[in-house]
């Protein structure tokens, strides 16, 4: 589909208040910054993000956590957050730690149509609490189960007016599996380019994911 | 020479050619400066790329090109970038060689605790649960002791980062291999005796006849 | 018109526009020719292309551009080239409009059987049982009968793709639906009476008070 | 590691009789031909071979089919090819059918270190059989456990001298995966470029999966 694209007001008007929202990007790196500007200016509330971090007070998810739009994260990192800590402490926020690798299994599961994936990572810690495990050839693994979004908000390099996408360098991270695993898919570019410029070879993310497209920076 | 550098440097008598590792954000960065003249090491950041060296000149920064502690880094001939779903499919899929991770924490069962202290810092465990999980060799880069507590102990007392044993241990004082006997006190950092190790140790350690010093 | 025309103009009605959509090999490929005009349908191949057109001009072929019956393809503008993970992943994971698919027999519950027939013939499931387990609709393209045989049976013989019912078939004779009550015949060939159908159908059909001709 | 780029026959020989082997392709597109001739010519046998189809009987993995190399097929299909079918009804030849996607998923799940994944594909019918059904939120899947080889056999469009590998268009299916879950990875490209032309974002399998690279056609 030929995608007009958004501004970033327009995107961020798409994500409801109290949406569970994943969010692409590590330390901010590859997060879609102007929509997330945007959500801030909006003065979105009660969100559930879904990321890597929570970035730093000024930066990625951060910038949501610290503007008191969001009500919990699923996440693998706030260490380097100490609002997310103090919020968390505080008892203002829920913060549900997922290790990185799970976390991003457990997003490509629920864009893939997988009902959980068997892993290593977690037994005998804190992670298993609560979970099944299963047995397969004698070898114990933790069953992870799928995460999926209302919305995903993706940052990427190129995209064309079919909103295919390509990711640059560490950039990438989790964009492509969020990309999957949400109703609503809005990707913030840095630049767009005509239909037919990006080789097939190259395009990470096809358009027929992606329902909304953002105006590349103006 | 300081602490840190030598632990780096150590850690670094790790690294074998032609393999791929992975460091952990913080001191393990440091050990990526000492690798041995002539060696190839691919280091992988989780962020999403292997085969990356240091932070490029001034000005000539990539905003999409960091490590995972969000510095900036360069990519040298014959990189490759990819997404999360990948960097831990190399990582629990037994693609990686070696990790070097920092510690909180090791007991004498060898298992390691690196992302919690109940009550007062949460840091999150990151991609640490999935590299004890996954690389074939797990080194801890740490401290021996923090401000004068022991962080090799008995038993674990913070929550443990996965229930495997760590590899081996490299502090500013000793290197301690995790066996299943318990732990055995590989190596001195020079001019350090055993007895000061003895006694910045929580944990029983097993001494061999011989216990040479680090070679730096 | 012959019966596959008849077939491949009738399901060709059911595309609507910006889908994707997942044609399998023989008679369901032909549906690609009768779009109608100005409707934008993207087409995933299952060996890892969406966006492909027809075949290029004799000598303009590439060996590494194919359909999944192995026949020559082009890339349309805004292609997008994948493996084999990630295509089942977009037709597991829901994000396949429609599939269309031949079949050896449906059932009076819907269910589809299309890859073995014991002791004859073993072609395998393919990427039938996904499609079928994935597709948000599953278009079954399908003679009506085979050598004078009814394909359309009261209960499967030969064995399932999958336990959900197909959402639609469409035969040379008359456009059936599967519902929860049974199958639904909605449309009828031009030129067939709703007697012909009944006689080579061995299923019960459930008979609403109009049953239009298909439009082709 | 740089790599001395072997001939077919040199690559051949790096597969035992008796071994499992994954081999790359679809219908022969993307396989490696000149390896696949290099194991008929040397006669290998009693090969597990783990693969999308086995071709025709003079393409792709129809070729080793025809040759008598083959004790056993893992696959999703054999329609194509009458040797096959009639190596099976004869009891020469043992037949595995997995569903395409599972196969998939299979192989991803041994190249990534977990124990297994939940799918909704082949409920209800008798790739069912024997397998352990797993209920997440009220839903029914099977577990699908992973699948290892001794070796992979891929074809790539270009490798540089790291072995990192490019694949182009259709090409492409099974090898990427295949690449991750072998102990032996032999890639057989079309091109050998040097190493730092490939882009980062470019290159699709690293070339610290591969342990064997195949010289460019002569």
């Amino acid at each position: 589909m030929r995608r007009k694209a958004l501004t970033p007001a327009e995107a961020a008007a798409l994500v409801p208040d109290g949406a569970s929202v994943m969010i692409g990007g590590f330390l901010g790196v590859g997060s879609p910054r102007r929509v997330i500007d945007a959500l801030v200016a909006r003065g979105a509330k009660g969100l559930t993000v879904i990321g890597n971090d929570t970035g730093r007070p000024d930066l990625g998810i951060g910038k949501l956590v610290s503007a008191g739009c969001v009500a919990k994260v699923i996440v693998s990192h706030i260490g380097t957050n100490p609002v997310t800590q103090q919020k968390m402490l505080a008892g203002e926020m829920e913060v549900d730690l997922v290790p990185q690798g799970t976390l991003a299994e457990r997003i490509r599961a629920g864009g893939a149509g997988l009902g959980g994936v068997l892993t290593p990572t977690g037994l005998g810690t804190s992670v298993a609490e609560g979970k099944q495990v299963v047995t397969v050839d004698g070898r114990d693994f933790l069953l992870e189960t799928p995460l999926r979004a209302d919305v995903a908000l993706l940052h990427c390099y190129e995209a064309d007016y079919y909103a295919n996408l390509t990711y640059r360098l560490t950039a990438q991270n989790f964009n492509p599996v969020m990309a999957m695993a949400a109703d609503i898919v809005i990707a913030e570019p840095d630049e767009v380019v005509p239909i037919g410029v990006i080789p097939p070879d190259h395009v990470r993310t096809p358009g027929i994911l992606v329902t909304h497209l953002v105006e590349r920076p103006q | 020479m300081d602490a840190k550098e030598i632990i780096a440097r150590r850690v670094a008598r790790e690294l074998r050619d032609n393999t791929l590792v992975n460091l952990g954000i913080g001191l393990p960065t440091l050990v990526a400066r000492y690798v041995p003249e002539g060696m190839l090491v691919a280091f992988q950041s989780e962020n999403g790329i292997i085969g990356f060296g240091a932070r490029p000149p001034e000005g000539m920064e990539d905003p999409n090109l960091t490590d995972a502690g969000g510095g900036f880094i360069s990519a040298l001939p014959g990189a490759f970038a990819f997404d999360s779903a990948t960097s831990f499919a190399l990582i629990r899929g037994g693609h990686l060689d070696m990790t070097v991770l920092g510690g909180l924490q090791v007991d004498a069962k060898g298992r390691l605790a690196n992302w919690k202290v109940p009550g007062r810092m949460v840091a999150g465990m990151g991609g640490a649960m999935d590299l004890v999980a996954g690389a074939k060799r797990v080194v801890v880069a740490m401290q021996h002791a923090a401000k004068g507590e022991a962080k090799i102990v008995p038993e674990l007392t913070l929550p443990p980062t996965a229930a495997r044993p760590v590899s081996l241990v490299v502090t500013d004082l000793a290197v301690i291999e995790p066996t299943a006997d318990g732990l055995v006190l590989r190596e001195r950092a020079p001019g350090v005796a055993v007895e000061e190790i003895l006694a910045a140790t929580a944990a029983p350690l097993i001494l061999p006849d011989t216990i040479p010093e680090m070679p730096l």
